[in-house]
Parts: structure tokens; C-alpha cells; sequence
């Protein structure tokens, strides 16, 4: 019992305060969530959310992408920019992109397990919130799907209802093409560094290396070229793998189903649940065949859960991933880095927590890296680059584990990057990537990430090692001739005086034999001294 | 003598050389010098060198330096002995020592090359150092009622004043005369000769007195070998109390690894350490004068404690001991504390009246 | 263009995929934005929600805080515990219970600019979402309100509509008490270590020194007692600062205000524009007095933003805050952590982005605190201890600025924290804390909170640092003089031998003489003698 | 002269015993012994020591170890002065050491407080170490035509054999009887002295030849300024052309900042610097010998270069630039790459006769 009670505020009062928060309220105060800490930072994530889209959308539709990227400092104000992507995409119905653009949390893979850029529905919202909080400006978007109608809207979102706002609307008819082009004015800082646009639309390029890219900055115009040609293949997307699902999720799965029975459900809802598996699930957990689902409640959720633990079920079908796959990899660093070298591995599909992903990565060598400074480590997921909060990735960490001495390359120290020509290329592709955080830059430490990345990290470095000691040989095997070569006359020399020989006869005799290979040149340690101790002169 | 080592150099020579006429791999059979092929004689109380050997050719990416080292040391050894001149272990380095041209290669770069090249060739040609006229460093003095001959001149050690004789690196020439003493102090440090000589010690107790600084050069060891076994004078040595000081004695007494091919030339088997003891510590109550060990002293303590001879010796491992317990070492110097001629007053005639003396 | 068109999947195909998703769903999916990165941590954050709401409630009633809590392993099952909660607020009103407990996005401070513990009514109820996710069980809560009745709900979060689910209810009559208890399953593990939950609570009694907290944990029970008896001030709500606003939010509250003319919009939704600063923003905004605020829209708002900037206001009130204060914050110190001495430093209010802040520190010295390790940092927001995160943490950054051996402490190395029996407190209390996620572990960098973080260390680091050497120097003295005690029979020895002079004579003249205090005692250097290089023996 | 040091140290107890009678806090006046005191006597070109001071108190937290350090060795210094014994400073550290009773302190921790002591006495009594009976390092060997007598002994030079005479620590005691050499070539490594012994160069040019191992001792110096002054011999010196070699020969002909005081003594200003040089380097092609700069060769050379005697000599200055230039190195022994016996035959009766030296 507290010492002291001073005047009591009733429950009464305080519940009067109580409101419901719309979710576009919540993000307007947490900006931060969405990647929008600071001026400098918040310019690249409005440029990512468009691109990423913009991707996603072309892949989708099987196009192969042509993106541009416009920014430009707006009139007469500090710190406020005017961007612009436009990308020839299938482009979005009339009906959708108030939604689409105007509404946090509405989109098409929320509901699916599949991989792509954007899960959540809130990236490009995101953006238009951001612009219409620091600039005031709806948002401007221009649509077409190819029936020869343009539609032009400004838009901006009503936070308290999370509902788009139309403040104009329009349509021209003619031109036919499809796409999307929005422009937005939003309140940031641009700067030219290891985090800037540009860099991150080279490493966009890296990693879709059949996009072509043209980007007009503030100071610059860059192209950055198509090397490939084919888009990767189309992701499936699967249903819920029974171990990934956890027992809340089961039970409203139970609550929701259109199945009638048990069986029913289990064989219908989830992938890799068969009649057999679904009776055995069934057998263990003690239940009757034909139960309708929306029986089961209770502490009876608990036991179908642990039921399903306990039997066993072959892993949920990977090919609903879509790799880059290692020749598209190799195109894409050779463009983008011309390096000497380049290795990719792309490792067999994995699951975390139900969950299929699948890890590549490669290594890039010689060439035009930089030789004499640390690794560049370049981070991806579903063909995003990650640009921040390396320090918290379970990729940059799994890189970190790797010893890269044993590839012959350079380190400083156990737990650092190689030094050298090296660059460090790591994708992870998964139908749920786990980022730490909702500005999507790091991926959650799961041991099964971790240990397929070092796995193919480990294989690359074999191969490179095999590679850089190659090229190492090869020098030294001219170098030991011309080195006895040099030896010789010294040798003779010496042995003349020593014997009281011809030095000349020795030494015509000595390089016959190096001549005509007469002699196998060794190349063993002495034998194996103890470290003697200096102890007399 | 030099005629011996001259020939042993032309075998080697000629040895090379037919190699290169059979069109053979010209090669040299060296015996290895490493603890692993070093045995300790417990007949002759001294360390030797065992049967591993290895070989070194010139077409070996790894061996060619060092084989041209071997040979051109060999060569310029020759020469010393052909011309009747001795040079030191620096000099041989310079003569070695030049850039093979079209290259950045130096046919030695340090003398630790040369110097190990030297030793190969002791090895090889079974002559020591002093044969093939490179001499050791020169160090220390000596004094005593002794007469010795060098170098065409007469020398009475006994006559020499507050300096004595300075003691040459190479003593193969070095005659004895007349030897009036009835053993030997070896010490570690010059200083305390000056105070034995101060003191006249060597004429009161009747004895030679002996000093280098550190360790014992060659010329000294083989100096106190020749007086050990011909003329038969009890060897003592004096050092600190501490690991490096028991090695000092070590080495005179048993030999070293590096050194252990030469160790019959070398050695003084019956060499004993007066001092200082851990008993002397006690008794002479010294504990006040501790330096503390620092780690490389515990490490060299546990190194020099589990060597072949002193590994069975309860004597000395009981030094050891106390030495490791009491986690110090002590100096002689330390003995002045109790007065500035306690060393020559006391110390000395007491330990060797009561042979209190280890082995 | 490009290259290669496949068949191009149509917008409206895609268009038919696209969804509204509820924002349970959306925190379900990413439960590590909600502090559920691993089974460890969930524990703690569920625990911390729970406590958090409860002094919260309690000190808005003014009630002394009694709480229990309770954390006890699940039977029979691994990684599962059953987690209460119980405080002595003042309960919550039968109706609203379910949607505090059972909706996202729900509560009574979003809306407020007011300085409290929970700010998004995404706490309690993310916990329950947890609970329901990893256990599949309802959330039990009881709740009376003081008038008798109290009421026992069994209840889960209906994720697709964010709205509660109430599977049982029940009210029993007779018991006069008030307050709220919670219980939940949940997934979790229980370690001891420096994030524990135990050390969590240690770290609430320290700064909420007025509250009892009884802890009864898997294998131990701690009592932490009331170190304070008085509650801090009442926090008050305030309206927002026009600095403070941004574009957007300007011209939301443009459309939404009750005010008819501008100047009345001015002067009544915002704090600190009175009659004749709101003519100033017109006046430099070039607009009519009379306007209606809903008339102004696109560029105008621009211009009326710019205008407000232009013209001076002073800073928000201050009064809204309620810092513990100093002596609160030496009592909940003296009594955690029992040291020799603490001085604690309240800094005046001061403003970041229009939000009122203020900072608190202290430093805790010797006594029981351990003596040879580096420092411990405790930092808190609202009183609320930060566990997480340190690495990104404002607070920890501006600790890692101080100069610590300029107080006399010892340090590693320059950003290192000081070594010794030392303890860094470091509070931030705010109407808005700016997280760097809604897991709350880390504060935003802003460089107004970091300067007045660092002053305020500064300030309490002059304070140690005389304490410290007034403590050394009274050492030194009283070492002098025995010191010299011990020199003297030795001087004299070594004197009479020199001079033939007798030794106890000379012995007896020396004591005499620092006895009387005939000598003042030095301290100075000989002479500067410049580095000798040792060149002869 | 022994009664004078005495009485030095007599008049310095009485002192302080006065101030402790005057209950005033006990305190000497000593010159400062630092590179701000020292001046260079451009008439004498000799070190000295000037007028600053500096007061050490007994009730001073700061000096109170040291004032017991400095009575202390006071103390000991006149103990050894009247038994007539001498001790070296080691011995020196040992007789001061020992721990202050319900202290951990020391009275001396280590020998450099000690011999801090010493030469804070010599300042203070105005006599050098050797008057207070306390000895330098014994090092070095020397032969000639020469004839001392030293502790009693009489002995000749000149029949050392290859060994030579062992130079005494202290030599105030040694008289000259016999001087039949024309000069004296001082080097500092003992390798190149046997090289010279055994060329007999003493004899065929008729001069002294005296090593030590790298710095000359005090002994060493001494005997050098009294054969540079009484019997008006050239000195020449040879070292390794490096910062270090050319520190040596400085030391020898100008003195030291730490023994600046005592420059009377021990310095020789008439000593010239016969080799290696510059253009030795160039003229017997010893390039391909250079050891390259570290850089603590720069700054060494930098601060030698600096020095008040060397700043206005433009041939110095010309040696230090070409060094510089040449980023290197060369040892005497260098000269063997031309022959063993170079150095014998060509090297040192060149320079001498084309009086091919630097002053």
C-alpha cells in the first residue's frame, strides 16, 4: 500500500482522453521508421521507395525496366527538392493509385508469401506523406496502362483517415504508352558520398543489371547501362510452410479457413501438407479426421500445434524464389566495377522460420578496384541495395566471420573486411526478408542468414584463392630461372677460388644444366631448425 | 695446422665441383646445429653434436643464397689462411658482402648470414673457427703468477698493474711458461676483477683471476680449458645470481648448442660454481638486494632447469627452486653492501677453504 | 526502351491483387519494431510495457505506485512463461478495456503534447498481440475501478480488424480496491544479466524512487523499496509551438481548426502567439486578418509557413515538463546503489523541433560501487530505463564526448567512459522523446539534446572532481608528514657519517623541527632540467 | 689528493649540520648538470659547465629521496676514502640500497640515482668521481713503445703479444716511464685493434694503438689527454663513418654535457679525426657497404650537426651533408673488402702522411 495517496484522478476522467490514432498519424510522428532521420537520408528513401516500385512493377509485368531519376533543387527554398521517377512499367488503374499512393498499408504482397522489393504497402505512401509534411505539396502523378489514356492527379493523404485526397484530376487521351511518373517536393540535403543517390542507383544497377538507369542530379547526368538482357524468372508465391506458422497465426488460420475439416484444412492452407502427413498430424494431436476447424479453440489450438512440431514434413517449395543467379551477378559487377576477376555463387534455397531465402554472393577482383584500400562490402536484398546500419546486418556480420587469410587476401585484423582490389557482393533473396527495422537496411541476425552466407562466401574465397594463386605461380616460375641465371657467376666465382676450378668452365657447365632443364629446381626449407638461441658470437 | 684446414677446404672445393662435371645437383652435407641434434655425453659431461645432418644444394629456390654464402665464406677463409692474416667475424661479412649485379640481392645482408655461413663451414671441414683464422671477440683480462708466451713476446701476468693482461680472441698461438696457482676465478664481471686485483687476491690466495663482461669469449673458454686439463687448476666461476649468470657457467662447464661441434676444443667439464648461491643469499642475509624477476627471467630459469645436466641434479635444482620462489635474482656486486672488500676478505677465502661449491 | 517486352502482365491483372492491411497485421509480420527481436528480449519487453502503463496511470492519478510483478516458467512447456503484472492505479472504466488492451493504435497521449511513459497506445496492446502470437492464449486481465466491482476479461486482438476479441468476462462484487492486473503467456527466455528483467526493475526504482516495486522471478524474489515519498509534479499538456509545426501539419490544422478568422487560429492553436505576434505573421504574410483558415490552401500555406518563421516567438512552456529533480535523483541512487557521494544536475528546459525537453544527470561515486571496472551508464527516458541500443543512443553519445580526465577521472582512451567506482545517470524527459524506433531503446541525435547532455555532465563532473580532490589533498597532507618521520632517522645516519656530527642529535633537531612546523613543506620540482641523454658511465 | 676529497665532503656535512642547528631546512647549492648550462669554450674548445644552480631541500616532498641519496653517497664516498679501497658505481648502488624502515622506499630503486648522486657530488665538492674513489667501466687495450708504472708493476708495452695491456678503470695512479711513439690512434672497436696488433702497425709506424669497445671510457680518456699534453702526441681517431663514430670522437676532443663539469680532465682538444670520412667512402669505393639511415641515424646526425662546435666548421658540415645525402652508413671494417690487411698497409700510412684528417 503506497505511504501517501494524494487527490485520486478517477478512471472516469482519464478514459474520457482515450481516441483511436490512424496509422498515417502514427507514421507522420515517426517518420524515423520509415527512414526519414534526417534531410540527407530522407532524399535517398524517397528516390528508393519510387525505384523500388518501379522495379517490382516492370518484373511483374515481365518488362524489362527503363527508369528515370530527376532531382533538382526546387526554387528560391533551402533545403527542398523536387524529384521525379518515371519508369515504363505496366502502369496502375485509374481506380488504385489514389490508394496505391495515398493510403499507408494497402498493397498486393502483404497477403502473399513472395518475393519482391516492397512487402508492407507503405513505401511510396511513406514518400507522399513525407513530401506533403515538409513541403505542404500533394504529390504528382501521371499513369498510363497502355489504352492511350494518361491520367494526371495531385494527391496527398487525409492522416486522420488514411485515405487518399485528391486535389486534382485529369485525363489526356493520344500519346499510348504505359508507366508511372511521379514527382514529389520534399524537404532534404543532398550530398555526394558513400550513401548518395547516385551510389545507390550504381549499386541499384549492380544488382538489376537488365534495368537501365539514367539519373539527372543536381550537377550531373549519369547512365548507367543494361548488361544483361533477360529478366531473372517470375517468383511463385506459396502458401505458409506448417513450421514457419506460429500457434496465434494457427489459430486464426483455424478461425478463417473455407475448409470443413480438419484434413481439409491442413491439406489446403499449407504447402507440403499431404492426405498422409495431415492424417498423421491428425493421429498425433488425437483428433477426429472430419473436426471442422472452427471447432478447434482453446488449449485443443495448443495440441494440433504441437502436433504439427512433432511430425514430419519435407521443406516448403523454394521456387517461389528468383535468384539474380551468378551469371547475371558476374554481368552486372563486371559493368558496374571492371574488375580483372569476378566469382558468383549462388547457394541452394534455405528456410528460416518457415520461410524459403536463398544467398548469393561473389567476389570481385583486380581491375579498376582500388588497390591498396579496404574491401568494398555491397549488401542486398531481393535486389535492393542496403546503404545504412551496416554494423546491425546479419550479412556485413557473417562477412565479418569469414577468415579472409585463408583466400590468400590481405586482413588487418580476424574480425575485419580484406584489404586489396577486393569487392564483397552479398544478396539475399527470400519471399520475407527479416530487416531489423521498417527503413528496411538490415537484416535480422538469424543463424541459418548467417551460415548460408558464409557457406557461399567460403566457396567463392576457394575459388578466387584458386584464381589469385594462379596467377601468383605463374610469375614465379619465370622469376626462379632468371634468378639462378643471376646466381651463377657469383657461384662459379667463389667456387674457383675455392677449389682452384675454372670459374668460367663451372659456370658454362651450371647454366647448361639450368638451359637444358637438366636439374629439377626445388624449392624445400633446409630442414626444419630448431629456433636456436644466440648464444655465442 | 692452417695446411690442414686448407685441405679441407680444397676437398669441399673439389667435392662441388665434380657435382657440376657429373651434372649433378652440386650439394653439401651439413650437420644439423639445433637442440634436436644436440645429445649431452654424460661420460664427458658435455654437450655434442648428433648424427642428423641435412643437405644443401645450389638449384633449390630456398638454398641457392646460402649455398653461395658457404662457398664464398669458404673462399675468403682460404685466402686468410693462404696469406697467414686472421680476420673477425665483421670482416668476413664485409668481404662477403656485395650486390650480385643486375639485381637487388646481396650476397649476405647481415652478418648473422656470414656468421652462420662460418659455422657451416666448421661443421663441414670438422675445423673450428679459430683454424680457418676468424677470430671471436676480444674481452676481458687476466692476472695471476703465470708466464705465458704470444706472439714472440714474454708476458708475466703478475706484473701488469692495476690493468693485467688484455686478453686476446685467439689464443692457439698463446704458449704457458710458468703457471704458480692453484686454481682459477673466472667472474662475469669486470668490475669485480678490478676489486680482486685491487685487493691483490690472486697473490694472497695464490690464484689467476680471470674476467670478461657477460659472457665468456672463446679465447677465455679455451683459456680456462688449456689450464683445467693441463695444468690441472680447479676452475671457479663467479656470476650473479640469476638465470643468465648459472648459463654463463653452463656453457663454460658443459658447452652450448650452437657451439656443441667444438665443445672437446671448447669445454671445462670440471669447471664449479662458487657463487653467488642461493645459501649465500641466506647467509650473507642478500635478500635486501633482490631485483624482481621479470618474465623472461621465469621463462629462461624454466628453460635452463630442464637441461639434460642440470634436470638429475638435486643441487641445482634446489638453486632453482628457491630462486623461482623467491621470484628474484641477485648480483655480486650486492656482497659490497657488507662492505667494499667483504668479496676478498671473506667471501672468497671461505667458500674455497670450506669447498662450498657446486658441481 | 527496352530490349525485350515478355507477355506483359496487364495493370488491371495486377490491380486485383492489391489490399488494405490492418495495422495488427502489419506489427504481427514486424513484431521486432515492436521490441520482439528475440525470445530474450520479448520477456523484458513485455514486462516493461506492463510497468510502464502502471506508473503511468498512477502517477496521473497521483497515487504512490505499488507494483507487482511476477515471472514464472509455462508447465510442461520449453521458452514459455506466464508473465502478471498488478499495480494500484486507478484501474481502467469496464468499457474501455477491451480496446486498450485489445487495439492497436489506441490511447490518451497521441493527440497530447504532454510529457509521459507511453506515447502511441501500441505498448500494452502489441504485448497482448505477442501473447496471442507466440501462445495462442488470451491476454486475462482484471480491473477495478474502486467502487466494488471488479471485472476479469479473458481477451485477444482480432488482427484483421484491430479491434479486441473477448472470449470471457466475468464481474465479481464485494472487494473495494483499485488498480489493473495483466497476465499473459508468452514465448520467451529468461537470462540474468545486464538486460535482465530484474535489472530493469532495479533501474525503474532508481529513477521512480517513490514507487515499491516486488519482483518474484523464476528463481528469486526482490523487494525494491521506496526511496521517496512524493510524487514529482503534474506534467501539463500544451499546445504545439509554431516553430515547432511543420508544413503539413500546418496545413492540416488550416483545414481542420474551429477558429474563423486566421488571427483567431493563431492565437488560440498554438502556444505562444498572442494578438499582436499573430499580426506580425499577417502582416509579413501579406494576408487578410479576417481570412477563414480553410481559405488558405496550396502556395498560400507556403507563405504563411515562411511568415511564421520569419517572426520571433518566445520558446514554448516549460512548465509542461516534470523532471525528477535532483534530490529525487540522489535518493533513488543513494538507495540502488549505495556510493559514497552523488551529485545530480536538473538543466533548465530547452527546445528541439519545437518540443520542450529537459535534462537530467547525476554521478554516483565510490562506496559499493565496483572500484577497478569502467563505469555503468544508466540511461532513461520519462523514467524509463533504455536497455538496448547504447551504440546509437544520444545520451550515450554526448557521455562518450565528455573530457573525463579534465574531472580528475581515470580513461581509457578520449571516447571512452571513465574507469573507477562511477556510475553515469543520464535522464531526458520531453512531451515527445524522440526513439530512434518504436522498440524505444535509443534517442535520436539531436544536436540540442546532446549539447545540453553534455553540460549538464560537465557540470556534474566539476562538482565530482572537487569532491574527489578535496578528498585526495586531505590525504596527501597527513602522508606528508608521516613520510618525513620516516626519512628523518635515515638523513641523520647517513648525515652523521658524513659530517661526524652526532646522529641523534641531528634527529631529534629535524623532528623537533617538522613537529613545530618550524618548516614549511614543499612540493616543488628541483629545476627543469631538460632530457639528459645518458652518455657516459 | 684523497685528504682534499675528504675534506670537501667534510665541509659539505658541516653545512647542513649548521642549517639543521639554525633550524633552517637543510639544503646544497649544486650547478646544474643540462644542456641549458653548458657552454662551449671557444678558447679552450672544451665543454663547461655554467652558472646555473639549483637548491636541494630536505623538507621538499619533491627532493627529500634525493637529498638522502646525495648524503648518503656522501657518506659512502668518504668510507672509501679512508680505507683507501675504491668501488665501482654498481658497488656504489648496492652500499646506498636498502628499504626505509615501515616503507616501501627505497633508498635507491635504481643504479641511475645512485650515479645521479655521484656526479651531483662532483659538483658539488669540485672533485671528480676517481678523487671520491669511485671507478668507471674497465674496457680497452692498449701497445706501443711504452713503458708505465702502475700499482707496483713495471710494464712494457711493447710485450704484451697479441693480447696487449688491459686499461685500468682508473689511471691516476700510472705513471709514464718510457714514451717512444710518435702519435697514438685511439679506435673505438677492439676487432680493428688486433687487425693493427697483429700487423704490428705499432711498431712499423711508431705509435700507441689503444681500443676500447664503442665510447671511451674515463680511464681511457684520461690517458689520452695526458698523452696528448704531457708528451705532446697527435691523436687520432677512428671510428665508423656514422652520427655515432663522430659522437665518439666528440666527446673525446670536447667533452660531454654530462661530464662538462670535469672537462678539464678528461677532454683532449687537440685530437683529430683521422677516418672513416666522406671521402674515405668515395676514395676506396665503399659505397656498396653503406648500412642504410634509420631514423634514428637522422635525427642523431641532426642533433650532432647542431652542436656549437661543429655548426661553423664547414668541413664537418660538409661530412654531415654528405651522410645526410647519402641516407647511409659505413663501418670501419669495410675497408677489409680491399684486402685483410688494408687497412695495415695502405689505409693508415696514406691518411697520416697526406695528413689526410678532420680537426
Amino acid at each position: 500500500m503506497p505511504d501517501k495517496v494524494e487527490k485520486v484522478k478517477s478512471a472516469e476522467e482519464l478514459s474520457r482522453d482515450q481516441r483511436e490514432i490512424s496509422v498515417s498519424e502514427f507514421f507522420e510522428k515517426n517518420r524515423h521508421l520509415l527512414g526519414y532521420d534526417n534531410k540527407v537520408k530522407a532524399l535517398l528513401t524517397v528516390v528508393r521507395e519510387a525505384v523500388d516500385n518501379s522495379l517490382d512493377a516492370c518484373e511483374t509485368a515481365r518488362i524489362v525496366p527503363d527508369i528515370k531519376v530527376s532531382v533538382k533543387p526546387a526554387k528560391d527554398i533551402k533545403d527542398r527538392y523536387v524529384i521525379s521517377i518515371e519508369d515504363n512499367g505496366p502502369g496502375i488503374v485509374k481506380e488504385n493509385v489514389g490508394r496505391v499512393f495515398g493510403k499507408l498499408l494497402f498493397g498486393s504482397k502483404f497477403h502473399k508469401l513472395l518475393q519482391s522489393r516492397g512487402q508492407q504497402g507503405i513505401g511510396i505512401s511513406g514518400a507522399v506523406l513525407y513530401a506533403q509534411l515538409t513541403s505542404g505539396k500533394p504529390s504528382k502523378i501521371t499513369s498510363s496502362t497502355g489504352d492511350g489514356k494518361t491520367h494526371h492527379m495531385d494527391l496527398m493523404i487525409d492522416t486522420f483517415k488514411n485515405e487518399p485526397e485528391i486535389l486534382k484530376e485529369e485525363v489526356k487521351e493520344g500519346k499510348v504508352w504505359h508507366g508511372i511518373r511521379v514527382e514529389m517536393e520534399v524537404e532534404g540535403k543532398y550530398v555526394e558520398h558513400q550513401q548518395s543517390i547516385p551510389e545507390y542507383l550504381r549499386q541499384t544497377a549492380m544488382s538489376n543489371p537488365y534495368a537501365e538507369i539514367i539519373y539527372d542530379g543536381p550537377d550531373e547526368k549519369i547512365k548507367f547501362e543494361r548488361s544483361a538482357k533477360n529478366l531473372p524468372q517470375v517468383p511463385k508465391s506459396i502458401k505458409p510452410h506448417p513450421h514457419g506458422v506460429e500457434i496465434g497465426i494457427l489459430r486464426r488460420m483455424l478461425k478463417t479457413t473455407d475448409a470443413r475439416t480438419l484434413a481439409g484444412f491442413l491439406t489446403t492452407d499449407f504447402s507440403r501438407v499431404g492426405q498422409s502427413s495431415a492424417k498423421e498430424i491428425i493421429r498425433v494431436a488425437k483428433f477426429d479426421e472430419n473436426v471442422s476447424p472452427k471447432n478447434i479453440d482453446g488449449p485443443q489450438v495448443e495440441k494440433l500445434f504441437q502436433a504439427i512440431q512433432q511430425v514430419q514434413l519435407i521443406k516448403p517449395p523454394l521456387d517461389c524464389l528468383s535468384p539474380l543467379r551468378e551469371k547475371l551477378i558476374e554481368e552486372g559487377l563486371k559493368e558496374q566495377l571492371r574488375p580483372e576477376y569476378v566469382v558468383a555463387i549462388t547457394r541452394p534455397p534455405d528456410v528460416y522460420r518457415g520461410n524459403p531465402f536463398e544467398i548469393e554472393v561473389a567476389l570481385a577482383y583486380g581491375g579498376e578496384l582500388p588497390h591498396e584500400s579496404i574491401a568494398t562490402l555491397y549488401r542486398f536484398a531481393n535486389r535492393v541495395p542496403l546503404m545504412y546500419q551496416a554494423g546491425d546486418c546479419a550479412l556485413a556480420k557473417a562477412v565479418s566471420e569469414i577468415e579472409w587469410r585463408r583466400y590468400g587476401l590481405d586482413q588487418a585484423s580476424s574480425a575485419a573486411l580484406p584489404t586489396g582490389p577486393i569487392a564483397i557482393f552479398v544478396h539475399i533473396a527470400s519471399v520475407w526478408v527479416p530487416f531489423t527495422s521498417e527503413s528496411k537496411e538490415a537484416i535480422a541476425s538469424y543463424p541459418e542468414i548467417i551460415k548460408e552466407v558464409k557457406l557461399a562466401l567460403q566457396e567463392a574465397g576457394r575459388k578466387l584463392s584458386i584464381y589469385v594463386n594462379k596467377k601468383k605461380k605463374a610469375g614465379e616460375a619465370a622469376m626462379r630461372i632468371s634468378l639462378f641465371e643471376k646466381y651463377i657467376p657469383e657461384v662459379s666465382d667463389a667456387l674457383a677460388r675455392l677449389s682452384g676450378a675454372d670459374k668460367h668452365k663451372i659456370a658454362s657447365k651450371l647454366e647448361n644444366m639450368l638451359k637444358k632443364g637438366k636439374i629439377v629446381i626445388e624449392d624445400t626449407e633446409e630442414s626444419k631448425e630448431d629456433v636456436k638461441q644466440k648464444e655465442d658470437e | 695446422m692452417a695446411g690442414e684446414a686448407v685441405k679441407k677446404l680444397d676437398n669441399l672445393g673439389k667435392k662441388l665441383v665434380k657435382d657440376i662435371d657429373e651434372e649433378k645437383n652440386p650439394s653439401m652435407t651439413i650437420p644439423l646445429r639445433a637442440l634436436s641434434n644436440v645429445v649431452f655425453d654424460r661420460q664427458d659431461k658435455t654437450l655434442r653434436i648428433g648424427d642428423k645432418t641435412f643437405v644443401r644444394s645450389f638449384f633449390n629456390v630456398a638454398h641457392a643464397r646460402k649455398f653461395l654464402q658457404t662457398v664464398e665464406v669458404g673462399a675468403i677463409s682460404k685466402d686468410l689462411l693462404n696469406n697467414n692474416k686472421h680476420a673477425s667475424l665483421r670482416d668476413v661479412f664485409y668481404m662477403a658482402k656485395r650486390t650480385i649485379p643486375n639485381t637487388k640481392i646481396n650476397v649476405v645482408d647481415e652478418q648473422q648470414e656470414s656468421d652462420n655461413a662460418v659455422e657451416d663451414l666448421e661443421m663441414i671441414t670438422g675445423s673450428w673457427r679459430e683454424q680457418l683464422h676468424i677470430n671471436a671477440n676480444k674481452l676481458g683480462a687476466v692476472a695471476g703468477n703465470v708466464t705465458v708466451e704470444d706472439a714472440g713476446d714474454t708476458i708475466d701476468w703478475s706484473k701488469l698493474g692495476s690493468g693485467g693482461w688484455s686478453i686476446p680472441s685467439n689464443i692457439e698461438e698463446l704458449k704457458f711458461k710458468k703457471v704458480d696457482a692453484k686454481y682459477v676465478i673466472y667472474m662475469e664481471k669486470a668490475a669485480v676483477w678490478e676489486r680482486l686485483n685491487e685487493d691483490k687476491v690472486w697473490k694472497k690466495l695464490n690464484c689467476i683471476i680471470i674476467s670478461s663482461q657477460g659472457k665468456a669469449t672463446r679465447g677465455i673458454r679455451r683459456m680456462l680449458q688449456i689450464l683445467s686439463t693441463q695444468y690441472k687448476l680447479p676452475i671457479y666461476v663467479l656470476t650473479d645470481f640469476d638465470p643468465w649468470g648459472i648459463y654463463i657457467y653452463s656453457v663454460l662447464k658443459f658447452g652450448s648448442i650452437n657451439l656443441a661441434h667444438i665443445s672437446d676444443r671448447l669445454s671445462v667439464p670440471d669447471a664449479r660454481f662458487l657463487g653467488i648461491t642461493a645459501d649465500d643469499i641466506e647467509k650473507y642475509d642478500l635478500k635486501k638486494h633482490f631485483i624482481n624477476f621479470k618474465d623472461v627471467d621465469f621463462s629462461r630459469l624454466e628453460q635452463i632447469g630442464s637441461y639434460d645436466w642440470f634436470k638429475n641434479n638435486k643441487d641445482w635444482q634446489r638453486q632453482f627452486k628457491m630462486m623461482k620462489d623467491w621470484k628474484a635474482k641477485a648480483e655480486i656486486q650486492a656482497l659490497s653492501a657488507r662492505g667494499i672488500s667483504f668479496i676478498s676478505d671473506k667471501y672468497l677465502p671461505d667458500k674455497i677453504k670450506n669447498e662450498d661449491w657446486l658441481d
